[in-house]
C-alpha cells in the first residue's frame, strides 16, 4: 500500500526526536508464562480432548443431566397441561419465564464480547478464553431460547413466528417487539455458532492432523490390550471427525490471509449484532408505555448489563477449569485481572443507568413514574431490589483492590453473586413494574410455581451438559490465536529492538 | 528543522490563532452584548452552540485518553499526547463559560438563555414558568444557585482529571518515572466515571434543560457518543496536520490513522444507535408529554414541516448514513484526504446536530395566546465568529502545551509498539 | 498416506450444494401442497346414517335450504333439520321406502338420526350464519355446489386464509342478497356488476373483520 | 506416485520463515505458499498477496439481506396483510427496522463465511500436501513453504537450490 502511506521520508528534526526515545522497562506479565514453546501449547490444549475422559467429568455428566431432566419435566408439564402451570396471573403476564429469557441471553453477550469486540480492539488477553466464552454464548442463547418458546403455549405452532407461508394466509406482525425478539435471538445464535465455527477450522484441522499421526506411528501402549484397541478405535473416530469438521484446512498463507479477514469481519459484524440483540431485548419492555419500563436508556443499559453478568458466567466457568486442567500458563493472572476491571466497568455503568433512571423518575415530574422507582425500592419487593442493588453496584466495587483480585476463590463467589445479582435486576424490572401498575384495584403479587422453579433450575443442567460435551470434543481454547499473541510468532524477533519501516 | 524552529512554529500557529481567537470573540461578545440589551437571545445562543462544539472535542479527548489509559492501549501512545495538548483548553473554556453563567445573575432577565430561570417567562399555552407545576417540582435541581455550583463542579472534574493527566504524562517524558503512568491508570478508572458524570449533568443543564419539560434518560449517552465522533475527527485532522508540517511526520503511520477511523466508524454506530433508540423509544410510545420534543423539530404548530424536519433528515443521511458508508470502505480509511474529509463532514453535521438540539428548544411563545412559534434553523455571523473565536482560543492554548513537553511521550514504556505500529 | 480422504471427495461440496437446492425445493413444495391444513379436510364425504341426496332435494327439486336449515338466516348457527322436517314430506313420499327407515325409526322413538357433521369451524373461531346470508354472501361460497352433491362433501378448506381471502375482498364474493339461496344463480362477468358489488358492500356496510378479534373472540 | 505436487522446505524460527517468504515472492515464483499452524503478522505482504476478497461477499450479503428485510417487511406487514395496530403506520422504515438490521447482519456473516470458503477454495478434504508426514508437523511447530510445481519457474534441482539457499531445511518433493 505505498500510495496510501503518509510521506515516510523524515527530515532531522524527527530523527532527532526517534533519537530521544528511551521507554522505560514496564514489566508486564506475558500472556503465556513459563516461556512455553508452540508445541507445548498445542498439546496442553489438545490433550484435553485426546485423553482418557476424566473421572470428574462423568461424575459432572451425570449431575448435570440429571439437573436437566428437571427442565424436561417442567417443559413436559407445561405442554400436557397449559401456560397456567406458571405463576403467571393477571396483571402479572410476565414472569420467571421472561426473567430467565433476558438473564440467559445476557449471560451469551460476554462471549461475543470477547471475541468480537475485543478482537476489533487488539486485545490479545482474549485469546485463551474467547473460545470457551463462545460456546457459553451459544449453550446460554439454547437456554434462553426456550422460555419464549414454551411461552407461546401451542409450542408446536411456534414455526407461525417465522415469515413461513401457512393456510392462515397471515404473515407475522413486525411492528412487535416480541417479533424483532425473534429475528434477533435466532440471528444472534446463528451468527454466533458461524463465528465459533469459523475460528475452531484450523483447531480442527490439528486435531486432525495429530490423530493421524499418531495413527501412522501405530503406537498404542500403557494400558490393557482392550485400552489400547479403544485409544485407537477412537483416533480412528477423531481423524474422520475432526477432518470432516476442519474441511481440508491446510494452514496455508493464503487460506490465513482470507482467514483472518472473515474474522475480522464476522468480528465487526458481531459487535453492532451483540449490541442489536439486547438493544431488542430492552424494547420488549421500553416499547410498553408503563412506569418503569418505558426509559430511553434502557439500550445501552441492557447491554452493559448483558455484559457485565456474562463476564461474571466466564469467570464463573473459567477458573474451576482452569484448576482442573491446570491451565495457569495460559488463563494467567493478567486475564483475570481483565475480567475483573470489564465487571467493574460494566457493573459501575449499570449502576450509572439505576441512578440516571431514579433521577430522571424523578426530574421528569411524572407522579406514575416516580411511585414505580420508589415502589421498586421501598414497596414489596424491596427484598429484590435490595439484592439487585447490592449484588451489581456494590460488589463489583470490591474488584478496585488487587488482593481481591488475586484471590481467585473469592472472585469465583463474587462472580456468582454478579449471577445472582443480574437475575435479580430483570426480575426487579419485569415484575414490579407489572405487578403495581395504573390500576391499584388489579395490583398483585407474583410468586412462582414448583414447574417454574423446576424448569429454570434444570437450564443450569442443560447449560453444563452442553458445556461438558463441548469440553469433551472440541477444542477449548483457538490454539493459532494462543499462539499468535507468543513472542515466538513475533516475524520480527521478539526483542522490540527493530526500528522504522517493516515493510 | 531543529526542536527549535518546530516551537518556534508552534508559537507561530498559536499566536495567529490567538489573534483570529480573539478577533472572533470579540464579534461574537458585540452580538452577545446585543442579544443581552435587545433580549433576542439567538446571538446568545451562537456561543452556547460554539463552547459546546469545542468542549465536545476536549471531552472527548479526556475520554480517549483515559479509557486508552485503562486498556492499556500501546498503539495510540504517540496520539494520546496530542490529545493531552488538546485538553490544556479546558481552563480556558471554563472563562468563555462565565458569560452565559453571568446571564442568570447579571442581566435583568436571568432566564434570558434558560428560561426555567426566570419565573416571569412566558411558556407556550402554559402561563408562565413560576405557575408551572412541572417547575415547581422540579426547581430543587433547577435553581440557578445550584446550577452555578454544578457548571463550576463540572468543570473542575475536567480540569482537574485533564490536569493530573497531563502533569503525570509530561512528567514522564523528563523524569521517566514509571509511577506517573500507575497513577495516570489508576486516576483514569476513577476519572472515567467522573468525567461521565460531570459531562452527564452538564449535557442535561446546558442543553437538555432549553425545554426543561423535556425528560430522557438517554440524553447523557448521547451527548458522550456526540463527544467521542467530534473527536476522533479532529484527531485525525490534528495529527494528519502535525504529520504534513509538523513534528509527527514520518512518525504518525497508516496504522495509526486506519485504527483512528476504524474507532471512528464505531462511533459513528454507536452515535447512530444512541440516537435512533432514543427517538424509537419516544416515538413509538407516543405520550405527548415526550414527543413534543421531536414535534418541534419537524413540526410547526399548524401542522406543517418546518425547517428542522430538514435539518432531522440532513442528521440521518449525513450525520450517519454518508460517513457510515464511507467508512465502511477500506479506502476511506486510509487515503488521508478522504479520511480528512470524513472528519471535517462529521464535525460539521456534529455543528449541526448542536444546533438541532439547542435552538428549537426556545420556543417563542406567540402574543396571541395558543400555539407555539418554532424558533427556526438558521445560521449568523455569531454564530461563526462564536466558532471562530472560541476554537482560536483552544488552539492557542493547545500550541502553548506543545510547547511544555516532548511531542512524543519519549520515555512511555509502549512508545516504541506505537512508533513502530503497522496493521 | 495421511491423507483421510481420498481425491474424489474434494467433488462432493458440489455435488451437496446441488443436492441441497434439490431437495429442499422438493421438501417446500411437497409440505407446501400436502401437509398444510388447506388440503387436509377437502374431500371429506363420509356415509351418512340415511343415503340423503342433497343434488336431489336442493338440485332436481329446488328445494330452498331455508326449508331444511330454518335458522340459518335468523342465528349463527344453521341448524341440522330434524326428523319431524324430514317427515313432513317423508310421512307421504315414499312412507315405505328401505332408504328411509332410520327416519321412521327415530321419528318413532325420538331419538334423533346420528348425522355426521362435515363442516366445522373451530372452537375458538366465532362464526355466525344469519351475517353472512343476510349481506350477500351465499351457502355455496362456503359449501360448494351442494345442489350437485349425491354425498355432501367439504369443498373448500376452511382455513382461515380461506375466511380472509373473502374478508379482504367482499365485493368479489358478494351477491345480490334475493341471490344468495339461488344455487344455480351465476355472477356476470361484466363491469356494471362489478361496480354493483362494490357499491352494494360500501352501501350496506359490508365490513368484515380482519383483525384477530373479529373471529378469535 | 510418478506425478510431482511439488517441493516443500521448513525453516527454523518465525522471522527466517517471514523474510524466506519474501525472497520467494523476489524470485518471481507465483504458485507457491507458506505454511504455519497460526497467522504471521504482515504475511500477506511479504507473499506479495493482494487484500482479501472476502469482504465484497461480506457486502453482497448485507445488501442482500437489507433488501430482503425491506421487501419482506412491506409485503407482509403492508400489501398483502395490513392490519392496524395501535394506530402505527402500515409501512415505515422505523418499526420493523430491527428486522432489517439484524437480516443484514445474518446474511452478511453468511456471506463472510462462505466469501472465506470460496475465496480459500474449501472444502477440499484431500490435497497432495497430506501425504507428507513432514507436512503434518505443521499443526505442531514446523514452518513449511512449499511450491507447486505447475508455477511456471518451477525446475526440480534449482528450486531445491533455491530453497536452500534462503534458509530451507528439511527439503522434500511431494508427490501428487
Amino acid at each position: 500500500m505505498a500510495t496510501t502511506t503518509q510521506d515516510s521520508s523524515m527530515d532531522a528534526t524527527q530523527a532527532a526526536l526517534l533519537a530521544k526515545v528511551q521507554p522505560i522497562e514496564l514489566h508486564e506479565q506475558p500472556l503465556v508464562t513459563n516461556n512455553r514453546d508452540f508445541n507445548w501449547v498445542t498439546d496442553k490444549i489438545c490433550r484435553i480432548v485426546e485423553t482418557k475422559t476424566p473421572t470428574w467429568w462423568w461424575i459432572c455428566m451425570a449431575v448435570a443431566l440429571m439437573t436437566a431432566s428437571f427442565t424436561g419435566l417442567g417443559l413436559l408439564w407445561l405442554v400436557s397441561s397449559g401456560v397456567g402451570v406458571w405463576g403467571l396471573a393477571n396483571p402479572i403476564n410476565w414472569g420467571w419465564a421472561i426473567v430467565n429469557f433476558v438473564f440467559w441471553i445476557g449471560i451469551g453477550h460476554a462471549g461475543t464480547l470477547i471475541s468480537a469486540v475485543l478482537c476489533l480492539l487488539k486485545q490479545g488477553w482474549r485469546t485463551s478464553i474467547n473460545r470457551a466464552a463462545e460456546a457459553m454464548t451459544i449453550f446460554a442463547v439454547v437456554c434462553a431460547g426456550i422460555f419464549p418458546l414454551f411461552h407461546v403455549g401451542r409450542v408446536w405452532f411456534a414455526w407461525w413466528l417465522f415469515p413461513i407461508p401457512n393456510s392462515n394466509m397471515i404473515w407475522p406482525q413486525f411492528r412487535s417487539p416480541l417479533e424483532w425478539d425473534v429475528f434477533a435471538v435466532s440471528t444472534y445464535g446463528t451468527v454466533s455458532v458461524l463465528f465459533w465455527y469459523m475460528g475452531m477450522i484450523p483447531d480442527l484441522g490439528v486435531l486432525r492432523d495429530r490423530a493421524v499421526q499418531r495413527l501412522n506411528k501405530g503406537v498404542y501402549e500403557g494400558g490393557s490390550a482392550i485400552a489400547n484397541k479403544i485409544a485407537e478405535g477412537m483416533d480412528h473416530f477423531r481423524k474422520n471427525f475432526y477432518a470432516i469438521l476442519a474441511m481440508g484446512w491446510r494452514n496455508a498463507g493464503n487460506h490465513w490471509r482470507n482467514y483472518e479477514m472473515a474474522y475480522l469481519v464476522l468480528a465487526g459484524l458481531s459487535t453492532p449484532l451483540v449490541l442489536s440483540v439486547h438493544t431488542i431485548v430492552s424494547f420488549d419492555f421500553a416499547l410498553a408505555v408503563l412506569p418503569g419500563w418505558h426509559t430511553t436508556i434502557f439500550p445501552p443499559y441492557f447491554v452493559a448489563g448483558a455484559i457485565f453478568s456474562g463476564f461474571g458466567m466466564v469467570l464463573t466457568l473459567m477458573l474451576p477449569l482452569r484448576a482442573l486442567y491446570g491451565l495457569h500458563d495460559l488463563i494467567t493472572q493478567r486475564h483475570i485481572d481483565n475480567m475483573c476491571k470489564i465487571c467493574l466497568g460494566t457493573g459501575s455503568i449499570v449502576g450509572y443507568a439505576y441512578i440516571m433512571e431514579f433521577f430522571i423518575a424523578w426530574y421528569g415530574a411524572n407522579p406514575y413514574e416516580s411511585f414505580a422507582f420508589i415502589n421498586r425500592a421501598f414497596g414489596q419487593y424491596w427484598w429484590a431490589y435490595v439484592m439487585m442493588f447490592s449484588c451489581n453496584v456494590f460488589t463489583p466495587q470490591l474488584f478496585w483492590f488487587k488482593k481481591v483480585r488475586e484471590n481467585a476463590a473469592l472472585v469465583w463467589i463474587m462472580s456468582i453473586f454478579i449471577n445472582v445479582g443480574m437475575w435479580f435486576e430483570r426480575f426487579v424490572i419485569t415484575v414490579t413494574s407489572l405487578a403495581n401498575d395504573f390500576l391499584p384495584t388489579s395490583w398483585g403479587y407474583y410468586s412462582p410455581t414448583m414447574v417454574d422453579i423446576l424448569t429454570f433450575f434444570g437450564t443450569f443442567g442443560l447449560f453444563s451438559v452442553l458445556f461438558l460435551l463441548f469440553l469433551r470434543f472440541l477444542p477449548l481454547m483457538p490454539i493459532a490465536e494462543v499462539k499468535f499473541v507468543m513472542p515466538e510468532a513475533d516475524p520480527h524477533g521478539h526483542h522490540g529492538d527493530e526500528k522504522g519501516d517493516q515493510h | 528543522m531543529s526542536s527549535d524552529t518546530i516551537n518556534s512554529k508552534g508559537s507561530q500557529v498559536g499566536l495567529i490563532a490567538l489573534v483570529v481567537g480573539i478577533v472572533g470573540i470579540v464579534i461574537a461578545l458585540f452580538g452577545f452584548k446585543q442579544g443581552w440589551d435587545t433580549g433576542e437571545v439567538r446571538p446568545i445562543m451562537s456561543w452556547l452552540i460554539a463552547l459546546g462544539f469545542w468542549l465536545s472535542i476536549a471531552i472527548g479527548m479526556l475520554f480517549l485518553v483515559q479509557i486508552w489509559y485503562v486498556f492499556h492501549a500501546r498503539w495510540p501512545t504517540i496520539i494520546r499526547r496530542q490529545c493531552e495538548h488538546f485538553m490544556a483548553a479546558f481552563p480556558y473554556l471554563l472563562v468563555l463559560f462565565l458569560p452565559l453563567l453571568a446571564i442568570p445573575f447579571l442581566h435583568e432577565n436571568p432566564g434570558l438563555l434558560w428560561k426555567w430561570m426566570d419565573g416571569h417567562n412566558e411558556l407556550p399555552g402554559h402561563g408562565t414558568v413560576a405557575e408551572d407545576p412541572l417547575y415547581a417540582w422540579k426547581s430543587p435541581f433547577l435553581n440557578i444557585q445550584f446550577f452555578a455550583i454544578r457548571a463550576i463542579g463540572i468543570f473542575a472534574v475536567f480540569i482537574g482529571v485533564a490536569t493530573l493527566l497531563r502533569k503525570w504524562s509530561f512528567d514522564m517524558d523528563t523524569t521517566g518515572n514509571i509511577n506517573n503512568m500507575h497513577n495516570a491508570r489508576r486516576l483514569s478508572s476513577l476519572g472515567l466515571f467522573l468525567t461521565a458524570i460531570a459531562m452527564t449533568l452538564g449535557s442535561i443543564d446546558w442543553f437538555k434543560s432549553l425545554e426543561y419539560h423535556w425528560f430522557s434518560t438517554m440524553y447523557g449517552v448521547w451527548f458522550f457518543a456526540a463527544c467521542m465522533r467530534a473527536a476522533l475527527a479532529s484527531i485525525i485532522i490534528l495529527t494528519v496536520v502535525l504529520a504534513y508540517k509538523g513534528y509527527l511526520k514520518g512518525i504518525l503511520k497508516q496504522a495509526h490513522r486506519y485504527d483512528i477511523a476504524c474507532m471512528m466508524l464505531a462511533f459513528t454506530v454507536f452515535w447512530a444507535y444512541i440516537s435512533f433508540s432514543q427517538y424509537f423509544l419516544i416515538y413509538s410510545a407516543n405520550i405527548p408529554e415526550e414527543t413534543f420534543w421531536y414535534n418541534i423539530r419537524e413540526k410547526n404548530f399548524d401542522g406543517g414541516l418546518n425547517s428542522w424536519w430538514w435539518v432531522s433528515m440532513g442528521l440521518i443521511f449525513g450525520h450517519f448514513l454518508t460517513p457510515f458508508l464511507l467508512l465502511l470502505w477500506y479506502k476511506t480509511k486510509v487515503v488521508i484526504w478522504r479520511t480528512v474529509g470524513v472528519s471535517i463532514w462529521i464535525l460539521s453535521f456534529h455543528l449541526l446536530d448542536l444546533y438541532w438540539n439547542i435552538i428549537p428548544g426556545k420556543l417563542v411563545a406567540p402574543d396571541h395566546g395558543a400555539g407555539y412559534l418554532v424558533r427556526q434553523f438558521s445560521v449568523s455571523i455569531y454564530d461563526l465568529a462564536a466558532l471562530v473565536g472560541i476554537g482560536g482560543i483552544c488552539i492557542f492554548a493547545m500550541c502553548r502545551s506543545m510547547k511544555k513537553a516532548e511531542p512524543i511521550p519519549i520515555r512511555d514504556p509502549n512508545i516504541l509498539t506505537s512508533i513502530n505500529y503497522t496493521e | 498416506m495421511a491423507n483421510v480422504f481420498p481425491k474424489w471427495v474434494n467433488t462432493i461440496p458440489i455435488k451437496v450444494i446441488v443436492a441441497i437446492v434439490l431437495i429442499k425445493t422438493a421438501v417446500v413444495l411437497g409440505v407446501t401442497y400436502y401437509a398444510t391444513p388447506k388440503y387436509t379436510r377437502v374431500g371429506y364425504a363420509p356415509t351418512q346414517p340415511v343415503a340423503f341426496s342433497h343434488a336431489l332435494h336442493a338440485g332436481q327439486l329446488e328445494i330452498d335450504c331455508r326449508y331444511c336449515h330454518t335458522y340459518v338466516d335468523r342465528s349463527e348457527h344453521s341448524n341440522v333439520p330434524t326428523t319431524q322436517v324430514c317427515m313432513t314430506c317423508h310421512s307421504m313420499v315414499r312412507k315405505d321406502d328401505p332408504i328411509l327407515a332410520p327416519v321412521r325409526d327415530s321419528y318413532e322413538s325420538g331419538e334423533p338420526i346420528p348425522w355426521v357433521r362435515i363442516h366445522k369451524t373451530p372452537d375458538y373461531v366465532y362464526f355466525n350464519h344469519s351475517v353472512h346470508v343476510n349481506r350477500g354472501i351465499s351457502c355455496m361460497e362456503c359449501h360448494g355446489s351442494v345442489q350437485e352433491m349425491d354425498v355432501v362433501q367439504h369443498t373448500k378448506s376452511f382455513s382461515m386464509g380461506f375466511c380472509l381471502e373473502c374478508h379482504r375482498n367482499p365485493e368479489e364474493y358478494i351477491r345480490p342478497p334475493e341471490e344468495v339461496y339461488n344455487l344455480d344463480w351465476e355472477r356476470p362477468d361484466t363491469e356494471e356488476f362489478k361496480k354493483e358489488a362494490v357499491d352494494f358492500v360500501h352501501d350496506w356496510k359490508v365490513n368484515p373483520p380482519q383483525s384477530c378479534s373479529g373471529c378469535h373472540r | 506416485m510418478t506425478e510431482k505436487y511439488g517441493i516443500i522446505a521448513s525453516f527454523p524460527d518465525t522471522p527466517s520463515f517471514f523474510h524466506a517468504a519474501e525472497k520467494v515472492r523476489d524470485a518471481g515464483y507465483k504458485k507457491w505458499d507458506t505454511y504455519s499452524s497460526f497467522p504471521v503478522h504482515g504475511m500477506p505482504e511479504a507473499q506479495g498477496q493482494a487484500r482479501s476478497k472476502v469482504p465484497v461477499f461480506t457486502f453482497l450479503g448485507g445488501i442482500t439481506g437489507f433488501t430482503v428485510g425491506l421487501l419482506m417487511v412491506w409485503w407482509m406487514n403492508a400489501y398483502d396483510y395490513p392490519l392496524i395496530i395501535r394506530g402505527q403506520p402500515f409501512f415505515s422504515p422505523v418499526f420493523p427496522f430491527p428486522i432489517m438490521y439484524e437480516l443484514t447482519i445474518l446474511l452478511a456473516a453468511f456471506g463472510t463465511l462462505g466469501g472465506m470458503f470460496i475465496t480459500n477454495l474449501l472444502p477440499q478434504h484431500y490435497s497432495p500436501l497430506f501425504n507428507s508426514d513432514q507436512f503434518l508437523e505443521v499443526s505442531g511447530d514446523r514452518l513449511v513453504i512449499a511450491i507447486e510445481a505447475r508455477d511456471g519457474q518451477y525446475d526440480v534441482v534449482a528450486t531445491r537450490q533455491f530453497l536452500e539457499e534462503i534458509g530451507g531445511t528439511d527439503i522434500e518433493e511431494v508427490s501428487a
